[in-house]
């Protein structure tokens, strides 16, 4: 994220955007408790390094994720969404992460069909041990979402760039 | 309004050293509910505690947010600090800055500044729609309802009932006893398994705690832990236990004879009867499958000589109710069918007999009276070849986990063997030998030694006849050469296997299973006797295969979890759990469908105020709901909410940066 | 007052919308999606202001936006301000091309309400600041009934311009406000060269022309209602069944309220995000199942009846009994957006004509 | 495809054996030669009833209104109506026995012009799934089509399909028709119109439209049955079916060729799972 890399970035879905120099993208984490959230305290604790850019937000379990959040996140400050979860088969909820799955999916086809890029929104599983697997996924998600440039689509009114 | 207090923590140089405190102090002090913002070294300890304490009377706070480390870390420290101040616990949030920020971007101080800054900002905005919660006592029924009467069972039953806590043990078969009670001598001690058997058999039966409930099985389980009700169908036993003596007049005299199940078929018993000598209650049932008088309405012997009167043709299945507080399931295994084994000749052949055969035969009150004979032709076997991991650890045909107990109960019938036919020899076929235990290594090799037996490293390929011999041809790894050794018996340690109904139970309790059938616990490692739902515990093999010592721990620890349940009248519980609201709730109930732990029900409640039509709302049990919010996600009017993660809650954070 | 006439032909009216379009900010139907909605246009292709009324939505979302801010503001730990509100985009002087007469009409009718008691001084602006260009239509479409009202629409002086085909290809300019007369007068170069005056209108075969045309125009409408006495009959019929069987196949969806030129029912929202919110005024319906849910849980008009009840009693009693005027203009818009076409004019001549229950 | 006589026959024999409170069918709209629903009590008005290819609207959204609720209804519905009917079954909104239904193998409704509409051409399950009695022959399940306007759009590339979607949430007014001609939109307060500071989106701006119309959308993913209510009361004539149309395929396609309401007690894709679902998207 050099500045003279930045100067360049423009919105993907709306070409004729560029972002201003000091855009930083923002990416909204939504974590589950018992994998993911504890996944990426474990990559604090074994002090792996990522971009600064995701916010994380702790819920019980993936399944709690309404599709909901990802277009409020999308419409007000985020730039990118990221999703975790617990592998299939180990979620703490016995099956929340197979509903959630499901849910994901859709969410993410239907977005992209209405002209969001498919990388804003992105999801992975990340267990409690995979403290170097999540600081990978940030990295990629984080990068992605940098060469999309800023999201501009349908933004609330406070958050119109 | 809300009045914020932020509290910010250096953790030492943790924190301090890659992200600057005082500014995230000062962003603080920006945000509108934000009354009182301060850093301290160390947030965690006693001074730092006393900072909140402090500020929470000082300032009026309404919630408290700790920018420190994980909340997996501290938010119960914090939360007591709360408590202590006489504020409701479930006021703090706890911003992630040293997992989230300060380690993980410690070579960019202004970045990991200023995502401290929006983490603290995130956590004010959640915060201030954090409502005050309670933690949800629940009533405790303090009954114990144990599932299987084997030794797993029985070990469960007593440790509980001698704790004074009344025990329902339901037994599916006449007597318990189980598995156990058909082993012979075992390992590695060579006790004879009815001596140490059979008095707690007897205890189970005259202890004042436990009620025994055999020939019966559970049907129904509703409730959530500490508040179950079962439905358990007593099987018609044809026999009034109150009157009969036991006196086995009736079984004598029976003219029907039927395969005996406790001697894996190879003897008869008749159509009434006890399953052996030293049953437990030693009272006989009928077989209504083979007695000739429910079949046909002819006979009636039993019942003429029945001194007491006990013979009752007429009963019929009775359905006894039974409130109880925690399930111990303890079904115990079968053993796996060996007949995917064709090169083997199994079921082709009579002297191919499984472990359990040979245990009955080599037992003493087995129906060869303690020698093994052939099957064929009923001689005494020389030559005894032992298979082990037959269908265990085979992908291809069995089953791919390790049985665990053959290694260590073939090592014992070559023993056996040898003691009760002093000139025989024994050849085993092994893939390895696997005796980690307690003097199980010793054992083993006393088998070789004391025994001679011959252990032979190698799988068996082909097993055919020659006149009355079966010539097992395998390879002897060893050597590296193939081997045939002329048997007189050959004998199987076939696949633990759970029991058959494992998958029907399970469904039945709302527990899961593994795909072999196993009954899964709440956690492989540290909790291993717990199941996913509440106040349901795993003893035995039910949940893998065990050993007689490993069963009996685990069942000791089922009673240590089931009596430390029962420590108090009412139980504690998270209060972050879902509730409905009912005005908005339509009633469609697929909040019903997703919830892993069958926590919502429904109730019906007038259509308006004071009207008499009713609609259909759903209900979530608070004893049972653990608070995953499936049900929040999926529920599209909004009616669920899952306190402590609710709606506003996280789309405050959402839009908060 | 007398205005202005222009008689012209389709080339010269083109040539004056074009030079409006060049001169002003100028609104007129967009097709979009086989629908014509009222849109900023910059030039006369993207446009038709000769769009068929059963396509056309209401203009009345130029002068009441389907939402407006009404407050900005930002509360941070400084406390609450109040931030004005951006300039309203609809203030600004602007002509609208290929109105309705029907929809002016409505216009007219909502002038009221505006006026009386609190006085909505942006609608009023809104209004002040545009010349409106109506189309009177040649023929009636299926659901038009706003000849069967209480008011002149050969003679209506809510459009500031009125056009009016004639025969033989021949198209009537009319000025019937001061505001368009001036508009006329200030645009009426080359194109316009064919001003006539009312006494000319006479002694040429003009006003011959447009009364014809305007026979025509009347003979081609399905639904005549019976207006005299209407109010008075709807007024004695509030507890009447006929209600109910008018409504039945309504399913609520609310479109009719949301399209209708005269419905001014709105609710108020706020948007917050972070520290900043946006206080919003929207439509709302009354046909709406919330929309008179009490905070309480009380709702007075749980049924649907109720609801169509109000509705129609609104648009013919109580707003007539106010403001003089009646509330509904007779556009049929309600019944060509309606998924079940139920018209405000079946309903309402059902339940005049239904027996009054002693 | 004209039902009508056999209809006026069986709703006539309802109200004479006393089974019905309320018959739910078609009748002539009396203006032109399309047709509306007619909810009829009085047994005299059975003569009315009709049943052709311009027998459009789902009638099962009525089940929701005040004067069915609770009552014993008689009604018509064509092959996506009973997949609609189905799951207002299934999630307990109407009881199976107050209800008399009258199935039709539907061959495809036309629209104002006479041409077959294009749900009908693509549909893929045309006769009743559930009923008391069914008229026509039944053709049996077809195969499954990807929507043609689905299709076209897929292919076009991401700028585009954003310029496109944005003329939709553009022109959106917000009225909530679309939610409320929906059968299968019976909440007692809909999430959207829930008032809870800065979640609100009451305003008409495209920003709340893409909001309220993604949230329905995905409130009826896996349960949509394509009878397309909404578009007939769409005042902008939104193509809404997009966006159902294109859950419908993903979920088609990705979830054991899952049709919403086909099977009885079939609850919508979303309230169940299998092990199989697709799990590549998912780093």
């Amino acid at each position: 994220m050099e500045a003279e890399v930045k100067d360049k970035i423009v919105s993907i879905e709306k070409p004729e955007l560029v972002a201003p120099p000091d855009w930083k993208p923002v990416i909204m984490g939504i974590l589950c408790n018992w994998c993911s959230y504890a996944g990426s305290d474990l990559t604090g604790t074994s002090r792996m390094q990522y971009p600064p850019n995701i916010r994380i937000i702790r819920v019980p379990c993936s399944s709690r994720v309404d599709p909901w959040f990802i277009i409020k996140a999308l419409q007000t400050t985020a730039d990118g969404v990221l999703i975790s979860g617990c592998h299939p088969g180990d979620c703490h909820y016995i099956s929340g992460n197979y509903y959630a799955r499901r849910r994901f999916l859709v969410t993410k086809e239907l977005l992209k069909m209405v002209g969001f890029h498919e990388h804003r929104v992105q999801y992975s599983w990340v267990s409690a041990a995979e403290g170097a697997k999540f600081a990978q996924v940030v990295k990629k998600v984080t990068e992605d979402v940098v060469k999309l440039g800023p999201l501009h689509l349908y933004k609330k009114e406070n958050f119109s760039k | 309004m809300a009045r914020v207090g932020v509290f910010v923590c250096f953790c030492g140089a943790n924190i301090a050293d890659f992200v600057d405190v005082p500014t995230v102090v000062e962003e603080a002090k920006k945000i509108r509910e934000v009354k009182f913002a301060i850093d301290y070294k160390y947030m965690c300890s006693d001074p730092g505690q006393q900072m909140i304490r402090d500020a929470i009377v000082q300032h009026r706070l309404t919630s408290i947010v700790v920018a420190a480390c994980s909340p997996r870390m501290h938010e119960k420290t914090f939360r007591k600090a709360l408590s202590d101040a006489g504020m409701n616990p479930y006021l703090l949030e706890v911003a992630n800055i040293r997992e989230h920020s300060s380690w993980v971007h410690q070579k960019d101080k202004k970045a990991a500044t200023e995502k401290a800054g929006d983490l603290v900002r995130m956590a004010v905005a959640k915060s201030i729609a954090n409502e005050q919660l309670h933690e949800i006592s629940v009533p405790v029924t303090k009954r114990a309802l144990v599932i299987g009467g084997g030794i797993a069972g029985i070990q469960a039953a007593l440790d509980i009932a001698d704790a004074r806590i009344p025990v329902t043990l339901v037994e599916r078969s006449p007597s318990i006893g189980g598995r156990m009670a058909q082993l012979d001598e075992t390992f590695p001690t060579l006790d004879c398994s009815q001596c140490i058997l059979t008095p707690k058999m007897v205890d189970v039966a005259s202890h004042p705690y436990i009620e025994l409930i055999p020939y019966s099985e559970v049907i129904e389980l509703n409730g959530y832990v500490g508040n179950y009700k079962a439905k358990i169908r007593k099987k018609a036993s044809y026999v009034n236990f109150k009157t009969c003596t036991g006196c086995g007049a009736c079984w004598q005299k029976c003219p029907v004879k039927v395969p005996n199940e406790y001697n894996c078929g190879i003897d008869t018993r008749k159509a009434i009867y006890t399953p052996f000598p030293q049953a437990v209650p030693n009272k006989p049932v009928i077989d209504a499958e083979h007695c000739t008088m429910l079949l046909k309405g002819k006979c009636g012997i039993c019942a003429k000589v029945c001194e007491k009167g006990s013979i009752d043709y007429k009963m019929v299945d009775e359905v006894i109710e039974r409130e109880i507080g925690a399930v111990v399931v303890a079904t115990g295994y079968d053993l796996w069918d060996a007949t995917p084994y064709e090169e083997y000749g199994v079921g082709r052949y009579k002297d191919i007999i499984n472990s359990l055969e040979f245990e009955r035969m080599v037992s003493a009150n087995g129906p060869t009276g303690g020698v093994p004979v052939r099957p064929s032709d009923g001689k005494v076997p020389k030559t005894v070849v032992f298979i082990k991991c037959v269908g265990s650890r085979d992908k291809a045909k069995g089953i791919e986990f390790c049985s665990k107990i053959c290694c260590m109960y073939t090592a014992k019938h070559a023993i056996l063997l040898h003691h009760k036919v002093h000139d025989s020899r024994a050849y085993i076929f092994y893939m390895d030998i696997r005796a980690a235990g307690k003097g199980y290594e010793e054992f083993v090799n006393r088998a070789q030694v004391e025994t001679g037996a011959v252990y032979l490293r190698g799988r068996v390929s082909k097993i055919y006849q020659k006149g009355d011999k079966l010539m097992v041809r395998g390879e002897d790894g060893q050597l590296g050469q193939e081997v045939e050794v002329e048997a007189d018996l050959v004998v199987l340690a076939t696949a633990v296997i759970p029991y058959k109904e494992n998958p029907a139970l399970a469904r039945l309790l709302g527990i899961s299973y593994d795909k072999y059938g196993y009954l899964s616990e709440a956690h492989p490692k540290l909790r291993p006797v717990e199941t996913a739902k509440a106040g349901i515990f795993l003893a035995g093999c039910t949940q893998a295969p065990k050993d007689i010592p490993d069963t009996v721990a685990q069942a000791s620890a089922c009673a240590a979890k089931v009596c430390g349940l029962f420590a108090g009248d009412t139980m504690k519980k998270d209060p972050m759990i879902s509730t409905v609201n009912n005005e908005f709730c339509s009633g469609c109930q697929n909040c019903v469908q997703v919830c892993p732990y069958q926590a919502i029900v429904t109730e019906e409640i007038p259509l308006g105020h004071g009207a008499k039509e009713m609609r259909t709302v759903a209900k979530i049990n608070e004893g049972v709901c653990q608070g995953c919010g499936s049900c929040v996600a999926i529920c599209r009017s909004m009616a669920i909410t899952l306190a402590g993660f609710t709606d506003p809650q996280i789309i405050n954070e959402i839009v908060a940066i | 007052m007398s205005f202005s006439t222009f008689v012209t032909d389709k080339a010269g009216l083109q040539k004056l919308y074009e030079a409006i379009i060049s001169k002003y900010e100028t609104y007129a139907p967009v097709e979009k999606f086989g629908k014509y909605d009222y849109k900023k246009v910059s030039s006369l292709k993207e446009c038709d202001p000769d769009s068929p009324i059963a396509m056309t939505m209401s203009v009345k979302p130029l002068f009441f936006p389907r939402s407006s801010k009404i407050m900005k503001y930002e509360a941070n730990s400084a406390g609450t301000s109040i931030r004005e509100t951006d300039q309203d985009p609809l203030a600004g002087q602007r002509v609208i091309l290929g109105v309705k007469h029907c929809d002016a009409r409505g216009l007219q009718v909502l002038e009221a309400v505006n006026k009386w008691d609190y006085i909505d001084s942006d609608f009023l602006k809104r209004r002040a600041n545009t010349v409106i260009l109506s189309n009177r239509c040649d023929k009636a479409d299926t659901h038009c009934f706003c000849t069967s009202l209480d008011y002149d629409v050969e003679n209506l002086d809510a459009p500031d311009v009125a056009i009016v085909n004639g025969t033989n290809g021949k198209i009537y300019v009319q000025a019937r406000t001061e505001k368009g007369e001036t508009f006329l007068k200030e645009n009426s170069s080359e194109p316009m060269a064919n001003r006539i005056t009312n006494d000319e209108l006479q002694m040429t075969n003009c006003e011959e022309d447009l009364t014809k045309q305007y026979e025509a125009f009347l003979s081609s409408f399905r639904l005549k209602m019976d207006y005299k006495d209407v109010n008075e009959r709807m007024a004695k019929r509030f507890d009447s069944p006929a209600f109910e069987e008018a409504s039945r196949n309504c399913v609520s969806c609310n479109t009719c309220a949301f399209i209708c030129p005269t419905c001014h029912c709105f609710k108020i929202s706020d948007e917050k995000i972070k520290d900043t919110g946006v206080r919003y005024k929207s439509y709302d319906s009354c046909n709406n199942v919330y929309f008179t849910l009490e905070a309480g849980g009380h709702n007075p008009r749980p049924a649907k009846y109720r609801r169509w009840r109000q509705r129609s009693m609104h648009k013919f009693v109580y707003y007539k009994e106010r403001f003089g005027v009646n509330l509904c203009v007779g556009c049929g818009h309600c019944a060509i957006s309606c998924p079940v076409n139920i018209s405000i004019f079946e309903v309402v001549n059902h339940v005049a004509s239904a027996p009054i229950e002693s | 495809m004209d039902y009508s006589k056999q209809i006026q026959d069986i709703a006539a024999k309802l109200f004479t054996d006393g089974k019905i409170d309320v018959f739910v069918g078609y009748r002539m709209n009396g203006f032109d030669d399309n047709q509306v629903p007619a909810v009829i009590t009085d047994p005299k008005e059975v003569s009315t009833l009709v049943f052709t290819e311009k027998s459009v609207f789902n009638l099962s959204n009525y089940l929701k209104a005040d004067h069915t609720r609770n009552k014993r209804v008689g009604l018509v519905v064509k092959g996506c109506d009973s997949r609609s009917l189905n799951l207002l079954l299934t999630e307990s909104q109407v009881k199976r026995d107050k209800l008399y239904i009258i199935g039709i193998a539907c061959e495809g409704v036309v629209d104002d012009k006479g041409q077959k509409v294009q749900n009908c051409m693509e549909c893929i399950i045309p006769d009743a799934v559930v009923y008391d009695e069914i008229l026509g022959t039944p053709k049996g399940k077809k195969d499954y089509i990807v929507n043609a306007d689905i299709k076209a759009l897929a292919e076009k590339g991401l700028v585009e399909r954003r310029e496109y979607f944005e003329e939709i949430f553009e022109n959106c007014i917000r009225c909530n028709a679309c939610r409320n001609s929906c059968p299968l939109c019976y909440c007692t307060k809909c999430c959207i119109d829930q008032e809870t500071a800065t979640i609100y989106n009451g305003s008409n701006t495209s920003s709340s439209a893409f909001h309220a119309l993604m949230t329905w959308s995905l409130h009826l993913a896996g349960r949509c049955v394509d009878c397309r209510n909404c578009e007939k009361a769409c005042p902008s004539h939104l193509p809404l079916h997009l966006l159902h149309k294109q859950n419908e395929k993903v979920i088609f396609g990705n979830f054991q060729n899952h049709l919403a309401g086909v099977e009885e007690g079939d609850r919508g894709a979303f309230y169940k799972y299998s092990l199989k679902d697709p799990d590549d998207f998912i780093m």
